[in-house]
Formats: C-alpha cells, structure tokens, sequence
C-alpha cells in the first residue's frame, strides 16, 4: 500500500517521460524538415525508391571490398589501366563529337531558315531509336572486313573495328542527347539576352559565342553528360566492334564465373562515373545562374544566305550516316527474313515481351518520380536530398551492374518473384528512372510552390494538394519522361540479357543473340520493329520538349 | 479578443545570417484590417506565412483564434487552420477555370450559389468559364481574393494584391478590397510597401524594418506622428532636422528656425529631439523666415517638388524637400522664401536610432 | 535402378538454360514439346549460364543446363550444384565424356583444329602441332579467341596437363604475341579465316564444318594436329546436358536427357550443328570426321573442373586477354 | 536637329489582327527626353523596338542622326545603329559579373576606366564582382542602365526602367538618370505606365493608346490641359463632365454649375465641350456653390481622397471626386459644400471620342 504512490509517481513519471520524448522527437522531426515534413505516404514512396536504388550499389561495393586486396592489386596492375585508358579516350572523344553534332543541328533548326526546318527538328531526333549496337551491326554489314564494301571494291575501305570506327558510331547514335536538350534549351532561351548583345554592337558571330553558347552551357552539359554515362555504360556495340570497356569486360568477366573481378572492375567503373558527374556538376556550379523568364517571343529566324546550300548538306548527311543508311541495311536484311518466313509467333512473342516490360517500367517510373522530385522541391531536407540523390544513381550504373545488384536482391530477399518479368523490369527502372525525374523536375519546376500553399490554405492535405493540384500539372512532363523511359527501355540490352526469365527475350536480345552469330536476316526484323515501337513516344516527347 | 496573436515570433531562414523576423510581437482584433509596411526584404512575406503555416517559427507562439497553431512543440499545419491567403502572384490554378478556381477546397452543399456570390462581389460575372491565362493581371488578382474569400476563413492573408494593378485599378480595388473584408467581418493581414495602399486600407499599420517593428498604430498615427525617423521617411517624404523643445513646449528650435509644432510626445522642454517637417508644410511665403535656393525640381503634376538649399543660422548647409504649387513657373537657381506650417511636423524622439 | 520418376511432382514445364548456339538447341526443343506437351522454356545466356545457376543455387530455376564445355559442368559438379543420374540411358556415352556420378553427360565432340584458307596457304604449309604456332614465322598469320573463351581455357587446361605451368605459360605468351588477332569468339575466327583475312586459325572443328557450307568464302580446310607417332593428339572437349541439384521440375529434366541420348536426337543434333556425336553408333554429318579416325588427347574431361581457376591465373599471367 | 525621327511608321505582328503601331510619327531633339506613356498593350515597346532595329516596321521610315535606318529598302541591323537600350526585364548576363556586363560590347582601350566610370554614375562601385543573381531588383536595373550608357550610345532607349524600384528608389532614380542621360548629352526614349515617371523625367511626352498618339507635349502641358477625356483620365486623377463654353469665353456651363476656365482650347462661346476637373481644384469651403455627401473616403496621408454625391441642376446624381485636407476629420455621409479653383480645370473638344 505504501508503494502504490511511489508506482504512481512512476507511472506519472514515465508516461510525462514518452510525452517529453514525443514531443523531443516530433520537435526533431519538425527541424528535420525545417518545420515542413512531407505526408506519409509521399515519404514512404520516396524511400523505397531511393533503398532500392541502393541495392545494386552497395552490393557492387560489398562484394568488390570482399574481393580483397590481392585480387585489387592483381587487376590494378594488370588490367585496369588498359581498360581505364581504352574507356576514358572512347568517352572523351565521342562526347566532344556528339556535342558539336548536337550543338550544331539543334542551333541549325531552331535558329535558322533551314529549308524543311520542322521536319529535319524531328528527323534528326531518330538516331535516339536506333540501339547503338543495332546501328555497329549495320556499320559492320557495310564497312566490315566481310561486308558490301569489300564485295563490291575487292576490300574493305578502312578497318571498321578500329578505334575510331567505334568513335563514329557510337557518336552518330549518342549525338541526340546533345541535340534534343540544347534545342529544348534554345526554344526557350530568353532572346532578351541576344538583342542586349546586338544593342551592344556585336555581330551575329560574336553573338552567338559572348552571350548564346555561356546560356546554353548548362543544356550542354546536361546532354554530354548523357553522352558520356552512355559510352560507359554501352555493352552491345563496344561488343559488336571488338572494343573492350570497363563494361564490356565485367560482363565477359561474368561469363568466366568471376563475381569478384566482376565486382572489382564495377567498383573502378562507378567511380569513374561519378568523377564525371562531379565534373559536370562542378563546371556548373561555377556558372550558376538563372535565365529570366522572358517574354515568349517567336524568335526572327537567322537568314543563312549561302550558307544554306552546305548546311543543309551537312544535316543531309547527319541524318544519311545516323538514319538512313543503318534504316536501310536493316530494311534490307528484313526483306531477306521476310522471304524465308522468320516472322512467326515467337517473333511476335518476343515484341510483346519488349512492349510490356518496357511499358510497365515506364508506367512504374512515372508513379515513383514524382514523390521523389516533388519531395525534393517541397520539402527540402537532408533525407530528400539523399533519395534524389539516390535514385539518380541509375544513371551511374551500367546495365550489368545493375542486373548483378537485382540478382543478389531477388534471390535473397524476394525469391518468388525471382525468374520473372519483374527482375528485368525492375532493373530497367532503377536504370531509366533518373530519365523520368528529370521531365518530372522540369514539369514541377514550372509550377510555383505558391500553388502548393494556395491548395493547402485551402484545406488540402499534402497529398490531396498532389493529387488535385500537382497531377493534373506535370502529367504532359510526366508522359514526356515516360515516353523516353520506354524508349530506352526498349533499346536496354546488358541487364536484360542476365535478367531476362527463360523464354522472355526481347527485340533486343534476338536481335543481339541473332546479330552476334551473323543471322542478320533475323535481326532486322526485330530491330525495325523496335524502332517502329519506339517512334510514337519519341513524338510524343518531342512535342512535349 | 484578438483574432490573430503573435509572441515574439523569431524567424530565421537556413543558410541566412540575420534573422528574417526578429522577436515579432503582433496582435490583430476581430474584424480589424492589419497592416504590415515596409520596404522590400523587412520580413513581411516572412510574418504572412508565419502566420498561414508554410513556415515554422524557430521562437514565439502563434495564436489563431485562441488556438495556439504553433509553438515549440505544436504544430498545424496550414490546411486546418482556416486561412484565407492572396498570394502576391496570385497563385490561380492554371488548370481550373474561374469557377473551379474560386470553388476550391469550398466543401458546402452550396458551393455553386457562393462561388457567384463572392464572383460578384469581386466584380467578375460573367467571366466564369475563363482559365487564368484568359485573364488580365488585375481580372486574376481578383480571382485570387474571391478565392481566399469564398471559404469564409476566419482571418485573410494578403501578400501585396495590388502590386500588379495599374494606378487607376489599384485605387479602384482599395476601396472594394477594404468593403469586402469588412463586410464579410473577417480578420485580415495585408502586406504592402506601398505607403498610399497601407493609408487607404488599414485600422492599423505596422511598419517593419530589418525583421523589427518600428512602430504601430492608426495611419494617422503613423503619418502625422511617426516616431522614428525611419517611419518619418518611408512613410511620406520628410524633412528630418537635429533640434531641442522651445521654451513654449510648443515649438522646436532648429538650425532654420523655431518650427512651431502640434505635438511634442510630452517631451520636456529644452530636450534634444529630430524633427519631421513634411514637403507640403513649407509654404512658398515672401514674408517667410527661411531662405533658399532652388537646386533641383520635378514637375510631377499635382506639385513641384524641389530640392531647396538652405543656409541655417550656424552657416551650414541644409537641403530641404518642398512641394510647391504645380503652377508656378521655378527656375533652377531661383531664391525662394518659405514658411512652416505646423500641421505636418512632427517631433521625434532623438534616442531612436537615425537610420 | 530408376529414381521413379513417378515420386516426383508431376510439372508442365521444363526450364532449360543454354550456352549453345540457339539455332542448334530451339528445333530439338520444339519436337521435345510436341512429343511430349511439356512447356520448354530456353534462356540462351551464353556463358553467363554458369553465373545464373551459380547466383540462383538458393532459388533455383533450371532444370537442365546444356553446355557447350565439360569444364563448365565438372565445375558446377564441384561447387555441389548439379544432381546425380543413375539413369541407364547415360551407358551408351563413353566414360570418359560424362561424370561419375552421371550429373553431366557429354552429347557430341568439338575438336580443337586449325582450320586454313586454301587460297593462301597449303595443306603442307600448316603447322601441324600446336607448339608450332610459337614460330616467329607465323607472326601475325593466324586468330585465336581470347583466353576467356571456355573452348580455349579448356584447351589450354588440357595443355597444362600435358605439358606443365612453365611450357604453357611460354606457349600463351609466344602465341599471344604471333597472333594477328585475338577475337571474342569463334565465329569470327572462321568468318575472317573463310574472308581470307588470315590464313589460318584455331577453331572447334565444326566451326570448320559450318564454314564448308557457306556459300562463299568456303575454300577452307582443316587439320587435326599433333597427329604425329608421337604426337599427343589433338583436344577433344564436349558439349552436353547436366541435370541442375533442385532442380524445380526434375522429372520432366530426367526425361529430357533420356530423351536426347536418343540415336534419332543425337543425329539430328549433330547435324544441325556439324559436330560429331560422341556415341559411335550415331552417323555423323558427313563432312566431320568421325571420333574415331583421329588421335585424341587421352585427358578424361571430368578433370577440367577443379584445375578451372587455376587455368585462368595463368591464362592472365602469360598476357592472354580473358576478355575482349 | 532631330536625332530621332519616325515617319508614319506602321507595323502589325504576324498573327494579329490590329497594327501594334499605327501611322506613328514622333521626333526627338538631340539631347532630349522623350518618353512614351500609356496603358498596357498601347505599342509602347514595340515602338521602342523599332527604332533599336529588333522589329521591321511595314509601313513608314525611321531615321537616327539624319542616317535613314529603316525604311522601304533599306535597313541597318541594331549592331550598327549605336543605341544603348535597358530592357524592361534587364537582360543582365546572368553569366557575367557587373564589371563585365557593364562593358560588354566597349570597344575602346580605356574599358575599364569607362565601366568604373558609369558605375559611379549609377552608384554601384564596390559591386563590381557581384553576378546578377546576387543583386537586388534595383541594383540589376541600374546594372541595365549603366551597360546601355557605357558605351556613350547617340541614343538610349529605356523601357519601363524604373517598374521594378520601391518608391523611394524610384524618386531617387528619376532624378539620377535624367541627371545621367542630359549630362552624357544623349537623346533618350523612354517608356513608361506611370504618369509620375513621364511627368518627372521627360522634357516632352507622347501618349499612347491602342498604337495611336494621343497628345504630345511638355507634361505640364499634358497635366494642365490635357485634350482628350483619354489623356485626362490616364495622366492624374480627373473628374469629367459635359458642358459648353459660357458667355464670358472663360468658363464652362455644366451640370453642376458654372466653372471657371484658364484655358479653352479657342472654343467659341456656347461650344459644345469636356471640362476635366482635378481633385485638387474642389476646395472645401462652407460657401461653396456645390453641396455633396461623402459617400467613401480613403487617407492617403497628404489628403483625403473623398468620393462626393452631388445632385446636379438637372436633379441627376453626379459623382466627384475630391481631395480634402489630411487634417480634417471626414465621416461618411456627411454633407460638404465645394467651390472650383480655376487653375486644374482643364476644357477639351467634345468632338475627340470618349473613353
Ligand atoms: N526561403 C528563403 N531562404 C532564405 N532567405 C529568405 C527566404 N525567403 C526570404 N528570405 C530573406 O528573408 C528576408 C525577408 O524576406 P521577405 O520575403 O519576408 O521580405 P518582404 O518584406 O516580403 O519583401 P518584398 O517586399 O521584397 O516581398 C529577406 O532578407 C529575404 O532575403
Ligand atoms: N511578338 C508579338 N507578336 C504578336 N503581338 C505582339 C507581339 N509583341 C507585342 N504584341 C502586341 O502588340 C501590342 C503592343 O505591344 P507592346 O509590347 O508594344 O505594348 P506595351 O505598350 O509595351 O505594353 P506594356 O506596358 O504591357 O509593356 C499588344 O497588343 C501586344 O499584345
Ligand atoms: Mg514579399
Ligand atoms: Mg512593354
């Protein structure tokens, strides 16, 4: 009896103690997100995205560090260095081309009369359908020690297989990250800035260097580094043109069952990605500034004079080398196929596995973008800042790398979903996600967090405001990103080719498998209907740049 | 009973030095119209969504209607706490036409009959199925506030709403902004840096500075007694003069003149003080005591505004802004005479800072 | 004594994983499930077929791996992830090309050679034994594929056999450097070989075979070397079925591989793609040269598994691109 | 001289039905400021990008110290035409720091001498290093303006310089710029909305409206007898009414009375006409001939600014608007009587349409 007061003191006490650490907790968590966390279910959205970005990373990184030092020491001696110097020039040199390419065509159709303008803007957007390693296969067809040319000269004109074929290649088929970001940047570059530079007595030449390129610079950027984490991160055409990367050689490094040289050289690989990110990022920290909104004025179009007759030539050829010529080695090949009957229902099969697992990565990729961007936006914190950060990871990580992470992930931890479609899709979303969340970051930037409060003040919790206010606002962006997800995802190779369940190949691994034994009657088929697949949403997307 | 209360409320942003709102002690009655003025960057959009929600105060305890909607460790978010909020750029949903726009978060049966009901109140009939974009900037201020209206909150928020309105609209919308709030009888916190909007439209006006408040009270107050020099010159252009208290209480002695006054602030005589002398107060008078030379002038319609040089009784130089009758013909160079007329000086206490 | 397929749960489908050529390995499939109305399910994941079941030896999806490499399934054997058979279809395979205890079985030879254009060069003129291609005056004549190509790990596990670490690691380096071209796979080798773009280069035999019924670039030949008195032989590797431990239709996988020891299977397999069937009752194509009219090497394949990692440290040692 | 000379220039944006600005003629003096004022949309910045050579006109010539810049066939791109323009949104370079936008474009040797020159002159040493981001509103557009002078251009164009700028700023700036621009002895064209900045800094005025020129002249000449009902109304607050020209040919009979007139355009007695009656012109005065009940009042702290009914000789309800003195205390419905001061009251033609 004496002690019950003392146990009520207690009691009293120790729920006065729970009340002091919620109110310690909820006091930190309001700091945390400096007085303005987001709602539950956009925060739980936002960290499964961002764990699972972190699955093949840390496995990467987890089995690398296994690998020991013996092994690091080995590689680092022995094979890294080639590989660091092949992959570094390869990435390098294509960037540069792909950004004079890029530049060059993007200014030519958006700012001068070049006859047929609006067309050649799409035109010259295709390459981006055509799979790099679709295009070497149709290069190899032609230039290859076995190909036309040699069957018409008696020999091949020039070794397709040396460094600098795999130089053109890759560039005629990456140049579209270039191009399409700088012409989108060019639309709406504020021509305020071009008239202050004309007021100020400069011609169009000085123009266009002292006040157009430094605006388009981050645009530029933005592209190359698209470019670059490309070349990285390709596998089927540096396979096709017998040119070893870090990438191609973690997946042979796969073929001879070993994880961990595998894992070594991933490591290497990631964080040669990540210098490049950081360098891209920092040469525009420097020029951090903000282009005024402008009024959205038609821009008068530069009269090229006599000019127009070699530019237009040199688009021609452009859109000859990166469009025309691989179109119609494989419209070719495909007729060849056609006559003996090679499009059956496992064809058909084959393009409807392509269709559906890239579609639904791109449905997936648009639900899980926008918590994550608009997190990022609304509720600055440190947690948001990571699982951006994070899920941009997917660019950083080449597709074997991923589907390596996705393994490990599924067999352990989900093993009843192992063996199906979701590994692939799955791996294609942690790939092509960043793609999303760019057009999504984009689309909300256009809407002022002002819309947000009004909502709210209005009595709308956070994700009433999404649903009623934000949605209905960044679907064409969401769309645009989704539209490019699919395109990619349709092109993707490396990761399908490790994940894909048994007898669920995609248009791109037939026209892989059947490519890489020299069954090319059976390859273009598949690789014009993937192309064909993919020509809808690019217009989609283009309309929406 | 005070509608809206704020106890020394501190603000600092991250990544800022100074804080945005520094120990910010307000309180608005019900059905009173409050004013907050000040120059650009004094912290008033800061206090407005202090207030609304969007921000968390790092100190002080904001009160709603006797709830407290936030204090060290409770917190309401914005959706419940029954604000109205016209935002300075109006913040009309892009995607909703003026119907939906207005009709909003509006969860009565009978959201048809009010969005026409606060429609024509802001004057808008007939403009019901246009988007945003259809609209002209001042039509979409005026969404914007049947918006903030249309719930009947308690209290309305309004981020400088006539910012974007030409002088003539602006003048217009004064008026009927001040009837509606009235007539609905809410409680209202208006932001402005323009002095005029701030005059027309508030039972009292706050004037902000550097996060601090400066002085508060009726506009009257503010204007024939400002009590700081800072007021004295953000609020209408002044005349500010070092000098001491006459020995009539009366008056004040300054380097130009004994400058009679109406109000003192109860300042002993012979006590050190400033003194604000209005433009509109020195009257062009031959007969008059001071002296000077036209430096420079501006024709601007209802007057002339001219830069005056002075010589005071100790030599020195005095420029004085004066205000003189827009038909005369001045001349640069030109000697004037002028007299003080009491009404618009005003003595200010010289321990407040000069600033 | 049979396992009593009947213990086993009854499934509908059959998942098999291959490192085979497609084209070889889909027609046999296809009649395997119209014979039987069983799904076949293929993933041709070429060499990564190892890596999968090795990643998945938790979660296991195959049932049956067809392989192109006797390395590849003795290693697997070893790391525990492959399932004995007693069934007395294995018999009529040579001991020497299937496991001990019958996880594996070898289906059909590939024999390394070298194969030549006959437009620049003689059959004369060819090396005859492996060791000749350390001659300087071969330099820059011939194609190999690069050291981590299993054919060739498998090849040079067998030489280190015969020949010991310091023989063969000379051995790689000379080649490596007389090599005009180190290529990713084989297919290649006989494409430029049949190009003319080398005069020889060294091949599994079908890929010889496959090149004779091009229709062009067809003047090709072929040598099966260190056929001397003396001589060692010439490699024998094999390709063949293993039946995976866990396998998650396993009765259907016991009949897939009783089914393809069939003689009818095994002709038509061996057809298609050219390589010789290891059961000397199966007719071969007739362009191959039976197994038994050539010296082999007397290596019983089952000993290319455990000395696998090491064959490829020293492959990596002597400068042999694993990769390309 | 003129340096500026625009003949019936024509010109009508592809994709619009009305011309942006029609039949346009306008001429500036070497050395003066001419500014451009009227409502949004009037053809105030596209008259503006005519002369700078970003627009072609359809219609007209347009000629820059006696050089023809524009006209049928021949043309002198903006690189060539040696303006210097501040544009309504600045156009700073946001890559480039104060120093180098100020000289971008200076051609001679001396630049940096001249950027710390027109740096002085705007009062923007010390920021020399500063990107525009890091510049408040004000400081960008004087940024603006010291780029468009450092390369002592013949003519400076100035859209809508000072919209951004608090009021304060904004007085200050008026006086600086003019300052600026007379001493670097350039012909200026400048644009503005706002009567104070016309009337304050501009040695003539063109007022605009719909891409026709109203009236033009000094601003006193457009404050005091504004023509048109237009002009009236958009320059300064005004109260309108019918009438014609009484007997004496000095004042106007209207409905609420007969008023006195300075100034009647020349009209004959009995002449149909406007009378524009500012605010300032009805004075209070309990023997005034006009009798009216507030109706509303705002304080504005230099008046009040009252709406009065009065009921005309006719027994209609008329409606004016007046400013009474701060100092007096105004209730609503109180009933005041007014006399009219002649010197606001302004006469204009009837036959000018009204709107
Ligand atoms: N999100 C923010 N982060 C950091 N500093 C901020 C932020 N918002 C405002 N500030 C700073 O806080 C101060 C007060 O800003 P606030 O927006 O309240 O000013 P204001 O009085 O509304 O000015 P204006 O009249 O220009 O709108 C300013 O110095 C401003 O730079
Ligand atoms: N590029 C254009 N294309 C089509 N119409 C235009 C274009 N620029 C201006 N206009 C139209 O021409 C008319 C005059 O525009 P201008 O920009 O000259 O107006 P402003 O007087 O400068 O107005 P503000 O005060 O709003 O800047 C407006 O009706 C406008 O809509
Ligand atoms: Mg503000
Ligand atoms: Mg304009």
């Amino acid at each position: 009896m004496n002690k019950a007061p003392i146990e009520m003191m207690k009691e009293v006490n120790t729920k006065q103690e729970q009340a002091r650490y919620t109110r310690a907790f909820s006091g930190f968590w309001l700091n945390l997100w400096k007085g303005n966390p987001p709602g539950t279910f956009l925060l739980l959205v936002s960290l499964l995205t961002g764990l699972a970005m972190l699955v093949p990373l840390s496995y990467v990184f987890i089995r690398g560090i296994q690998g020991g030092v013996d092994r690091w020491l080995n590689l680092l001696d022995t094979r890294i260095p080639i590989l660091l110097y092949n992959t570094l020039s390869l990435t390098i040199v294509v960037t540069f081309f792909a950004i004079v390419i890029g530049l060059s065509l993007a200014w030519l159709v958006i700012r001068t009369d070049l006859p047929g303008r609006k067309t050649w803007q799409w035109l010259l957007a295709l390459p981006l359908l055509i799979p790099p390693y679709v295009g070497a296969i149709t290069y190899i067809i032609i230039f290859g020690p076995r190909g036309w040319v040699r069957d018409w000269l008696g020999a091949p004109l020039f070794n397709i297989y040396d460094f600098w074929g795999v130089v053109f290649v890759l560039t005629m088929f990456t140049y579209p990250y270039v191009y399409l970001i700088t012409s989108a940047a060019l639309k709406r570059y504020n021509l305020n800035y071009e008239e202050a530079a004309r007021a100020a007595g400069l011609s169009y030449r000085h123009v266009f260097i002292k006040a157009v390129f430094p605006l388009l610079r981050p645009a530029i950027g933005a592209g190359a580094i698209l470019v670059a984490l490309y070349v990285l991160s390709d596998f089927g055409l540096v396979a096709m043109m017998r040119y070893t990367t870090f990438t191609a050689a973690i997946y042979y490094q796969m073929g001879n069952y070993d994880q961990v040289a595998a894992a070594i050289l991933s490591v290497v690989l990631i964080l040669i990605t990540l210098l490049f990110i950081w360098a891209e990022a920092k040469t525009r920290e420097k020029q951090r500034f903000y282009q005024s909104k402008g009024t959205p004025r038609q821009a008068p179009l530069i009269e090229l004079g006599w000019w127009k007759g070699p530019l237009l030539a040199y688009a021609s050829i452009i859109f000859g080398l990166a469009v025309f010529v691989p179109l119609s080695v494989l419209a070719y090949w495909a007729s060849v196929g056609l006559t003996e009957g090679v499009i059956d229902q496992r064809f058909w099969g084959f393009a409807w596995n392509s269709f559906y697992m890239a579609g639904m990565a791109s449905l997936i990729c648009m639900f899980l973008a926008l918590p994550v961007v608009y997190m990022k936006s609304r509720n600055p914190s440190i947690v948001s800042t990571v699982v951006d950060k994070l899920a941009y990871a997917g660019y950083a990580l080449p597709g074997v790398i991923v589907a390596l992470g996705i393994i490990f992930l599924f067999n352990q931890y989900i093993p009843f979903l192992y063996g199906t479609a979701a590994l692939v899709i799955t791996a294609y979303v942690i790939r092509f996600l960043p793609q999303n969340m760019q057009a999504a970051d984009a689309a909300l930037s256009q809407v002022s967090p002002r819309l947000d409060e009004a909502a709210r003040i209005s009595g709308f919790r956070p994700w009433q405001v999404i649903v009623k206010v934000i949605l209905p606002l960044v679907t064409p962006g969401l769309l645009a990103g989704g539209a490019l997800v699919f395109v990619s995802a349709m092109k993707e190779l490396p990761a399908t080719l490790l994940l894909r369940p048994p007898g669920m190949d995609t248009l791109a691994v037939r026209i892989w498998v059947d490519a890489s034994e020299g069954f090319y009657q059976t390859a273009a088929p598949a690789a014009l209907l993937l192309i064909l697949l993919s020509i809808i949403p690019l217009r989609w997307m283009l309309s929406k740049y | 009973m005070f509608d809206i209360e704020l106890l020394s409320v501190t603000k600092k942003y991250a990544g800022t030095e100074k804080a945005a709102v520094q120990g910010l002690c307000l309180s608005v009655e019900k059905g009173q119209i409050l004013t907050l003025l000040g120059p650009s960057g004094c912290g008033k959009t800061t206090t407005l969504r202090l207030i609304a929600g969007f921000e968390r105060p790092d100190q002080g305890k904001i009160t709603l209607r006797d709830r407290v909607v936030s204090h060290r460790d409770s917190w309401i978010p914005p959706e419940k706490r029954d604000i109205g909020m016209v935002f300075q750029d109006y913040a009309l949903f892009p995607h909703l036409n003026v119907i939906d726009n207005v009709g909003f978060g509006y969860r009565g049966t009978d959201k048809k009959g009010r969005v026409q009901e606060v429609l024509q109140v802001v004057n808008l009939q007939g403009f019901e199925k246009r988007f945003p974009h259809e609209l002209s900037g001042g039509q979409q201020q005026r969404v914007a506030l049947a918006r903030a209206l249309a719930r009947k909150p308690v209290v309305i928020l309004l981020d400088e709403p006539f910012s974007n309105l030409d002088a003539e609209l602006r003048v217009q919308m004064r008026v009927e902004v001040k009837e509606i709030i009235k007539d609905a009888g809410a409680t209202a916190v208006f932001v402005t840096h323009d002095q005029k909007d701030a005059l027309a439209i508030s039972d009292r006006i706050v004037v902000m500075k550097d996060g601090v408040i400066q002085q508060s009270g009726t506009p009257r107050e503010i204007y024939q007694y400002p009590e700081t020099p800072f007021v004295a010159t953000f609020v209408g252009q002044s005349n500010l003069l070092p000098g001491q208290i006459g020995d009539d209480g009366q008056s004040v002695i300054t380097e130009i003149g004994q400058v009679p006054c109406n109000h003192t602030h109860n300042l002993a005589r012979g006590e050190k003080c400033y003194i604000s002398i209005r433009p509109d107060s020195l009257e062009v008078d031959p007969e008059g005591s001071i002296v000077g030379k036209v430096k420079q002038w501006t024709y601007t319609g209802e007057s002339i505004d001219a830069v005056v040089d002075t010589v005071t009784q100790k030599g020195t130089n005095q420029e004085l802004l004066v205000h003189i009758h827009p038909e005369k013909i001045v001349q640069q160079g030109e000697i004037l005479r002028f007299k003080v007329l009491p009404n618009f000086v005003a003595v200010l206490r010289s321990d407040r800072e000069f600033s | 004594t049979t396992t009593g397929s009947d213990a086993l749960e009854e499934t509908k489908e059959l998942v098999i994983y291959s490192a085979r050529n497609e084209r070889f390995v889909q027609p046999l499939l296809d009649s395997f499930a119209e014979e039987t109305g069983i799904e076949v399910k293929l993933l041709s994941a070429g060499e990564s077929s190892v890596n999968r079941i090795m990643e998945e030896k938790n979660n296991v999806q195959a049932d049956v791996f067809f392989s192109n490499d006797t390395g590849a399934m003795e290693y697997l054997r070893l790391e525990g992830l492959l399932q004995g058979n007693t069934s007395q279809a294995l018999n009529i395979i040579d001991p020497m090309y299937r496991a001990e205890d019958g996880s594996w079985v070898g289906l059909s030879a590939r024999t390394r050679v070298l194969m030549y254009n006959k437009d620049l060069i003689s059959e004369e003129e060819i090396p005859k034994t492996l060791w000749e291609l350390t001659d300087p005056k071969w330099a820059g004549e011939f194609m190999i594929t690069r050291g981590g190509n299993s054919s060739m790990v498998a090849h040079i596990a067998a030489l280190r056999a015969e020949w010991g670490d310091e023989k063969t690691k000379e051995w790689i380096e000379k080649v490596r450097g007389n090599a005009g071209a180190v290529v990713n796979g084989h297919g290649d080798v006989r494409r430029s070989v049949g190009a003319g773009e080398f005069k020889f280069g060294l091949v599994n035999n079908y890929y010889f075979h496959q090149q004779l019924s091009e229709d062009k670039d067809n003047n090709v030949g072929a040598i099966y070397p260190d056929q001397g008195a003396d001589g060692m032989g010439a490699f024998v590797n094999a390709a063949g079925v293993a039946l995976i431990k866990g396998a998650p239709n396993e009765a259907n996988a016991r009949k897939f591989i009783d089914w393809i020891l069939e003689a009818e299977q095994q002709k038509f397999f061996a057809y298609e793609s050219m390589e010789v069937p290891l059961n000397p009752a199966v007719e071969a194509n007739p362009i191959a040269m039976r197994i038994d009219e050539y010296k082999v090497m007397d290596m019983p394949l089952q000993e290319l598994g455990p000395v696998w990692v090491d064959v490829k440290k020293l492959i990596e040692e002597a400068g042999l691109d694993l990769d390309l």
